[in-house]
C-alpha cells in the first residue's frame, strides 16, 4: 500500500507538470475566415459607382461587366506567380483586378476626381477634419495620410500640403 | 523532421559516423543523444512528453521489479513453511498489489495520449449530443500532439506490461530506458518493437560491418525508391480526387482504392524499410512490420502480415488477456453448457475482438472514419470465421480449389480489393462520404472517361504513369523472389551486380523522386498516429 | 491428463491429440479453441493460464499443456 | 574484401560522374528566357572594364556597351537580370571587383522598391550563373524565399532533377556551352510595340517608404565602391508604365541619398524629351522596356554625360581588350541590322 501512495504522489506530481505544458498550442478556433466587407471599424470597403457596388476583396467578373465598357483596360503580365493584374480605367474611378487561377478578385480601388465619394460620403478636395468626421478614427496616420484597416483591407487617403484629400485608394495587402 | 527532408539526410550521416566512432560500451549513449536531438527538432516541448513517459514508465518498473523480487525473496524464504494453498493465497495477494501499481502506470500514460489526442474529439462528440437538446457546447480544446506519441507511447506500455508479467527485468539505467523509448529510426512510424527483442542489440555495441552497413543502405535507398518515386507520386492524383471527392465518383472511386493500396503500401512499407535499414546499417535488429500483405487470401491472414508489430501489440495486451480475464472465463463456461463449445468461445472472443478493434481504430486517428474502419474489419473478421464450416464443405467438395493458382489469385485479388475498400475511410475522412462514394461505385459512370484520357487529368502525365506502373512491378518482382530468397544475401555473392543495381537505384530515387520545391513531399502517413 | 485429453477431443473429434505436436503450428487449434481451452482448464483445473503464457510452445501439444498447467498449478 | 572496398569505391565514383553528366543536362538552358543566361556570360569578358551596370531589366534592356565604346571609348559591362535585388547586385559587383577595377559603378534604382527575397525562379536566374565564391553564398542566402534551401544551389540537380522527363534538344546542344545571348550584358530585343497611352499614376500605395533593407544594401553597396576607388553613380530608366512605377515619393528618397552621399542621380524619366525618347517605335512591350533604338539613345546620351561629367572615356587599353572590343561592336551590327 505504500509503494502505491507514492506511485500516486510522484504521478500527481507529474500530471501537474503535464497539464502545464498542455496548454493551449493551437491557434483560435474562431478564426474569421470570410473577408467582411461592410462596416468593420467604421468604415465600408467598397464603392458605388454609376449604379453598381464595387467591393473591395469581392469577386471581379461580374462586377466588371455591370461597370461596361472601361475607357482603357490595361494588363500586366503573371508577375512572380501571383497572378496577373488588369487595370480597368473608368471616368473618375480605377479598378484593379488580380486575376489568378482559382479565380478573379477586386484588388484596389482608386478615386481620380471628385465626382465620386466613399459610402461615408470623403471624397477628393474635402478637408482632414471632414474625413476624421465622417470616417473616425484611423488606424494608422501620417503626415500625408489617414489609413483605415480591416484584416486584409485597407482604405487610404492622401492629403496635400494644406490638407486637402487629394488621394483616394481601396487598397487590398499582398495576397 | 521527415526522412525525406535533407535535414535527415545530412543528420544521419552525421549520427551514423558519430555512432562508430564512439565505438565502446558506451556506444549506445551516441544514439540516445542522437535520438534526442532527432526528436528535438519536432519541438522542445514534445520532448518534454517523451521525457515525461520515459520518467514515470521509469519509477513504475523500477517498482514492479522491486515488488517481483520481494515476492520471490518471500516465497524463497518461507518454501518449507508455506502449503500450497497458502502459496497461492500470497501469490494472488501480490499479484493485486502489482497490478495497481502497473494500472498507475497504464493510466498515466495512456491518460497523456487520451488529453492529447482524443479530447477534440469527445468534445465534439459531446457538443453534437448537446446540440440535439439546443444546448451550446464547450470550446474544442486544440492541443499539441508531439511526434510518434501513440507509438512511443504503446511500445513503452508494453514493456511495462512485460516486466510486470516478469517476462523481462526492468531496466536499471534510466538513459537506456530512454533510448528504449525514444529511439530515432522507429520513433515516427514504428515498429512497435518488443523490449526483450529490441534492448539487447540496442545496447550492445557495435563495430563498422561492411556487410551490414551496406545492407542496411541498400534497404534505405529501396525504401526512398517506393517512397518518393512511387507514393508520392501517386499521392499527387489521389489529392486531385479527394480534394474534390463528389467530382470523382464512380470507377473513379475504385480507382482511388486501388491507387491508395499502391500509395500506402509504397509509403508505410518504404518508411519501415528506411527505419529497419538505418537500424542494420549499424548492427541492430528491428521487428519485421510486413510480410507481403497483399498476397494474404483472407482479413486474417492479411493482419498478420501486415502492420505486424502493431497487430501483435493489439493481440497481446488488448485481446489476449480480455479473453481470458477471469469474469469472460466464466462467462464461457456458462454459455457452454447452454449454447454448446464452439459458440461459447465465439461470445467471448467476439467481444473481446470487438473492443480490440474499436480501440485499433481509434489508435490511427480521433474521428469516427478510423472507428468505422476498426469495426469493419473486425465484422469481416467474425463473418468469414462464421461462414468457415461452408468454406470446408466447399473445399470438401472441390479438394483440388485450394492448390489452384488461380483461385489463389482471386482470393487475395478479392482480400486486397475488400482491404482497399474499407480503408478508403481515411481517404475521405469522413464517414457518409465515404459510404456514399461506395454507393456511387454502383453506377459503374466514369470508366469509360477513365480510359478516354481521365486518368490524364489527375495531375499525372503519361510519363508519370508509366514510371508508376514500372515501379509497381519492380515492387513485385522483388516481394515476389524475396518469398523464396533473400534478395540481397544472394547478391551478396555478386558483388559487382549488387553495386550496379544499388547505383541505379539510387539515382533513380534522385533523377526521379518527387521531391523538393513544387512538390513538398508529403510526411509519413503514419505520423503521429 | 485424461480429462485435458477429454476436454481437446470435445473441440476436434477427429484429432489425435496423444500423438501430435504441431497444434498450433499447424493450425489445428484456431484462437477459438485456445480461448475455450482456457476456460475449460479454468473450470476443470481451477488454474488460470495467464496471458503471457499463452504462446504457442504451451499449446502445440497435450502434453506441453499439461505441463504448464501442472506448472501453474504447482508455483 | 578489398575486392568489395573496391567496388565500393568505383560505384561511389560513378555514380558521382553520372549525377555530374545528369546535371548538365537537367539544368535549364533559357533557350527561349535568355534572362537566365545574362549573368554567366561575364566570365568570358572579364577585365579592363571602364563602368560596371548592375540592376535589374531597366540596366540590361536600356544601356549598350559596344555603342558606349563605339561612341566614346568607354568599355563596359552589364551585370543585370531579370528582378534583380538590391543585395544581388550588391554581391555581384563585391564578386566583380575581385576580377577587375572599374572606375565607376552605374546602379538602376528601380529595385530599391523590394525589400524581401521575391520569387524563386527569378533568384534561379540570376544566382545560378555565378561561379562559386563567397560572394554567390552570401547572395543566394540573402535571397532564399520561404521552402528554398542551399543545398538546392550548390547541387541544381536536386532542384531540377524532374525535367529529367521532359528534356528536349537544346539541353542536349547546350549540355556544356551555353547559348551566347547577350552584347556584353545588354539583352536585344528589335520589336515595336508602341505604347498605348501615358500612364498618370502606378498603383496607389499604402506605403511610400522604400525598404531599409534595400536602402541598406545601397549603402553597402557605396561603401564597396569606395573602398575599390570606383565612383557609384545612381540612374533611373526613362521606362515608367503604372505597373512599373516610379513614384515621386521614391525618387525623392533616393534624392536626398544621393545628395547626402555626395552621388551622381540621374531619373531618365525627367530628361525623355531631351534624350529623343519616342514611345511610339522605341519600345518593344507598349512601354515598359526600350527596344534597340531606344536604348542606342539613351546610351548616347548617357554616354556624354559620363565622359562630359565623370571623366570616362580617356583610359587606355591592351591591344587584346582592343581586338575584342571591335569584335563586340561587330557582333553587335550584324545582328543589329540583319
Amino acid at each position: 500500500m505504500k509503494i502505491a501512495k507514492r506511485i500516486s504522489l510522484i504521478l500527481a506530481a507529474l500530471c501537474l507538470l503535464v497539464s502545464l505544458i498542455a496548454c493551449d498550442t493551437g491557434k483560435g478556433t474562431t478564426a474569421n475566415t470570410s473577408e467582411d466587407t461592410e462596416n468593420v471599424g467604421g468604415v465600408s470597403y467598397y464603392v458605388n459607382y454609376n449604379g453598381t457596388k464595387i467591393t473591395l476583396g469581392g469577386a471581379a467578373d461580374a462586377t466588371v461587366s455591370a461597370l461596361g465598357t472601361p475607357q482603357s483596360k490595361s494588363e500586366l503580365g503573371n508577375c512572380g506567380g501571383l497572378g496577373s493584374q488588369v487595370k480597368y480605367t473608368y471616368s473618375s474611378i480605377y479598378v484593379y483586378v488580380l486575376e489568378t487561377d482559382s479565380g478573379n478578385t477586386i484588388d484596389q480601388i482608386e478615386f481620380r476626381d471628385d465626382l465620386v465619394s466613399t459610402p461615408e460620403g470623403v471624397s477628393i478636395g474635402m478637408s482632414k477634419s471632414d474625413v476624421l468626421a465622417k470616417c473616425g478614427e484611423a488606424s494608422a496616420e501620417s503626415a500625408t495620410s489617414l489609413t483605415y484597416t480591416s484584416g486584409k483591407l485597407n482604405l487610404s487617403i492622401g492629403f496635400d500640403a494644406n490638407g486637402t484629400v487629394n488621394k483616394i485608394a481601396y487598397i487590398r495587402d499582398g495576397v | 523532421m521527415s526522412f525525406t527532408s535533407y535535414t535527415f539526410i545530412a543528420f544521419l550521416g552525421v549520427m551514423l559516423l558519430a555512432y562508430f566512432l564512439t565505438y565502446g560500451k558506451r556506444q549506445w549513449i551516441t544514439l540516445l543523444v542522437g535520438s534526442y536531438i532527432f526528436y528535438a527538432f519536432a519541438g522542445l516541448d514534445c520532448l518534454a512528453f517523451i521525457l515525461i513517459t520515459t520518467l514515470s514508465s521509469y519509477l513504475v518498473s523500477r517498482l514492479l521489479g522491486r515488488a517481483i523480487g520481494r515476492e520471490r525473496a518471500f516465497l524463497e524464504a518461507n518454501k518449507e513453511t508455506l502449503d500450497k494453498a497458502q502459496r497461492k493465497e500470497y501469490k494472488a495477494r501480490s499479484k493485486k498489489k502489482r497490478f495497481r501499481i502497473l494500472l498507475c502506470g497504464l493510466f498515466f500514460n495512456f491518460g497523456i495520449l487520451a488529453v492529447l489526442k482524443y479530447s477534440a474529439f469527445a468534445v465534439r462528440n459531446v457538443n453534437s449530443i448537446i446540440g440535439l437538446f439546443g444546448g451550446k457546447g464547450f470550446d474544442v480544446p486544440s492541443l499539441l500532439l508531439p511526434l510518434g506519441i501513440s507509438f512511443y507511447t504503446f511500445q513503452t506500455m508494453g514493456y511495462l506490461i512485460d516486466v510486470y508479467r516478469g517476462k523481462v527485468a526492468p531496466e536499471r539505467n534510466i538513459a537506456k530506458l530512454a533510448l528504449f523509448v525514444s529511439f530515432f529510426p522507429q520513433l515516427v512510424q514504428g515498429p512497435i518493437s518488443l523490449y526483450s527483442e529490441l534492448a539487447p542489440s540496442l545496447y550492445e555495441p557495435h563495430k563498422f560491418d561492411l556487410k551490414k552497413f551496406s545492407f542496411g543502405m541498400q534497404r534505405v535507398i529501396w525504401g526512398y525508391f517506393k517512397k518518393l518515386v512511387i507514393a508520392d507520386r501517386v499521392l499527387i492524383a489521389m489529392n486531385t480526387m479527394l480534394d474534390a471527392p463528389e467530382q470523382y465518383g464512380g470507377a473513379y472511386v475504385l480507382l482511388l482504392i486501388v491507387l491508395y493500396s499502391v500509395q500506402i503500401y509504397a509509403d508505410f512499407t518504404g518508411g519501415i524499410d528506411i527505419t529497419i535499414g538505418i537500424a542494420e546499417s549499424m548492427g541492430i535488429k528491428l521487428a519485421e512490420n510486413f510480410d507481403r500483405p497483399f498476397s494474404s487470401r483472407s482479413t486474417k491472414e492479411y493482419w498478420r502480415r501486415w502492420h505486424i508489430t502493431m497487430g501483435r501489440w493489439f493481440r497481446e495486451y488488448i485481446f489476449v488477456p480480455i479473453a481470458t480475464v477471469k469474469p469472460m472465463l466464466k462467462l464461457n463456461n456458462f454459455c457452454k453448457n447452454r449454447i454448446g463449445v464452439k459458440a461459447a468461445s465465439k461470445v467471448v472472443a467476439y467481444t473481446a475482438s470487438i473492443v480490440t478493434w474499436f480501440v485499433t481504430g481509434i489508435w490511427h486517428g480521433a474521428a469516427w472514419n478510423f472507428i468505422v474502419w476498426g469495426l469493419l474489419n473486425c465484422l469481416i473478421i467474425m463473418v468469414s470465421e462464421s461462414l468457415e464450416p461452408l468454406y470446408k464443405k466447399f473445399h470438401a467438395r472441390f479438394p483440388k480449389l485450394a492448390g489452384n493458382r488461380f483461385y489463389g489469385g482471386f482470393c487475395a485479388t478479392r482480400t486486397f480489393l475488400l482491404m482497399g475498400l474499407i480503408r478508403s475511410l481515411d481517404c475521405y475522412r469522413n464517414v457518409a462520404t465515404t459510404f456514399r462514394m461506395w454507393g456511387s461505385m454502383l453506377t459503374f459512370r466514369g470508366i469509360g472517361e477513365i480510359l478516354g484520357g481521365g486518368i490524364l487529368r489527375l495531375g499525372l502525365d503519361l510519363t508519370d504513369i508509366v514510371i508508376i506502373l514500372c515501379g509497381i512491378a519492380v515492387m513485385y518482382a522483388v516481394s515476389k523472389i524475396s518469398a523464396k530468397t533473400d534478395v540481397r544475401e544472394s547478391l551478396y555473392e555478386r558483388p559487382v551486380l549488387s553495386a550496379i543495381l544499388t547505383c541505379a537505384l539510387l539515382i533513380c530515387v534522385i533523377m526521379i523522386g518527387n521531391y523538393g520545391i513544387g512538390y513538398d513531399a508529403s510526411q509519413f502517413i503514419y505520423d503521429q498516429f | 491428463m485424461q480429462q485435458l485429453l477429454d476436454i481437446l477431443s470435445g473441440l476436434h473429434p477427429e484429432v489425435d491429440f496423444e500423438t501430435t505436436e504441431d497444434l498450433i503450428d499447424d493450425g489445428i487449434l484456431d484462437s477459438l479453441d485456445i480461448v475455450s481451452i482456457v476456460s475449460s482448464v479454468y473450470s476443470e483445473f481451477d488454474v488460470t493460464i495467464p496471458p503471457e503464457e499463452i504462446i504457442p510452445e504451451n499449446f502445440n501439444s497435450a502434453v506441453a499443456l499439461m505441463e504448464l498447467i501442472t506448472r501453474l498449478d504447482e508455483e | 574484401m578489398k575486392k568489395r572496398i573496391i567496388i565500393l569505391v568505383c560505384s561511389a565514383l560513378i555514380v558521382i560522374l553520372l549525377l555530374g553528366l545528369l546535371q548538365a543536362l537537367v539544368v535549364p538552358k533559357y533557350t527561349d528566357n535568355t534572362e537566365g543566361l545574362l549573368i554567366g556570360e561575364y566570365y568570358g569578358e572579364t577585365g579592363e572594364n571602364d563602368v560596371i551596370m548592375v540592376g535589374d531589366c531597366e540596366v540590361y534592356e536600356s544601356f549598350v556597351p559596344a555603342v558606349l565604346y563605339e561612341k566614346y571609348g568607354i568599355t563596359s559591362y552589364i551585370r543585370g537580370s531579370a528582378q534583380q535585388l538590391v543585395w544581388q547586385s550588391y554581391y555581384l559587383l563585391e564578386e566583380t571587383f575581385r576580377y577587375e577595377t572599374p572606375k565607376a559603378v552605374v546602379f538602376n534604382v528601380y529595385a530599391l522598391k523590394y525589400g524581401e527575397p521575391q520569387d524563386e525562379a527569378y533568384n534561379r536566374m540570376t544566382l545560378d550563373g555565378m561561379k562559386w565564391s563567397g560572394a554567390k553564398y552570401d547572395a543566394i542566402k540573402a535571397s532564399m524565399t520561404e521552402g528554398e534551401n542551399m543545398l538546392d544551389y550548390a547541387m541544381p540537380l536536386l532542384r531540377f532533377h524532374s525535367r529529367i522527363t521532359e528534356l528536349n534538344s537544346d539541353d542536349f546542344k547546350y549540355m556544356f556551352n551555353d547559348k551566347k545571348v547577350s552584347h556584353s550584358g545588354y539583352l536585344m530585343k528589335k520589336g515595336v510595340v508602341p505604347m498605348r497611352e501615358e500612364a498618370e499614376s502606378g498603383r496607389a500605395l499604402l506605403d511610400y517608404t522604400l525598404p531599409e533593407t534595400a536602402m541598406e544594401y545601397l549603402d553597402k553597396m557605396r561603401q564597396l565602391c569606395e573602398e575599390n576607388d570606383a565612383e557609384l553613380i545612381l540612374v533611373k530608366a526613362p521606362t515608367n508604365t503604372w505597373g512599373f512605377w516610379w513614384y515621386d515619393e521614391w525618387d525623392a528618397q533616393v534624392s536626398e541619398y544621393a545628395e547626402n552621399n555626395g552621388l551622381a542621380y540621374y531619373n531618365f524619366i525627367k530628361c525623355r524629351d531631351e534624350i529623343g525618347i519616342d514611345f511610339a517605335t522605341d519600345t518593344y512591350d507598349e512601354g515598359m522596356h526600350l527596344n534597340v533604338y531606344g536604348a542606342e539613345k539613351l546610351t548616347e546620351y548617357f554616354g556624354n554625360i559620363l565622359v562630359s561629367d565623370h571623366g570616362l572615356g580617356d583610359a587606355t587599353h591592351s591591344q587584346d581588350v582592343l581586338d575584342r572590343w571591335q569584335a563586340n561592336i561587330d557582333a553587335y551590327y550584324k545582328e543589329r541590322n540583319s
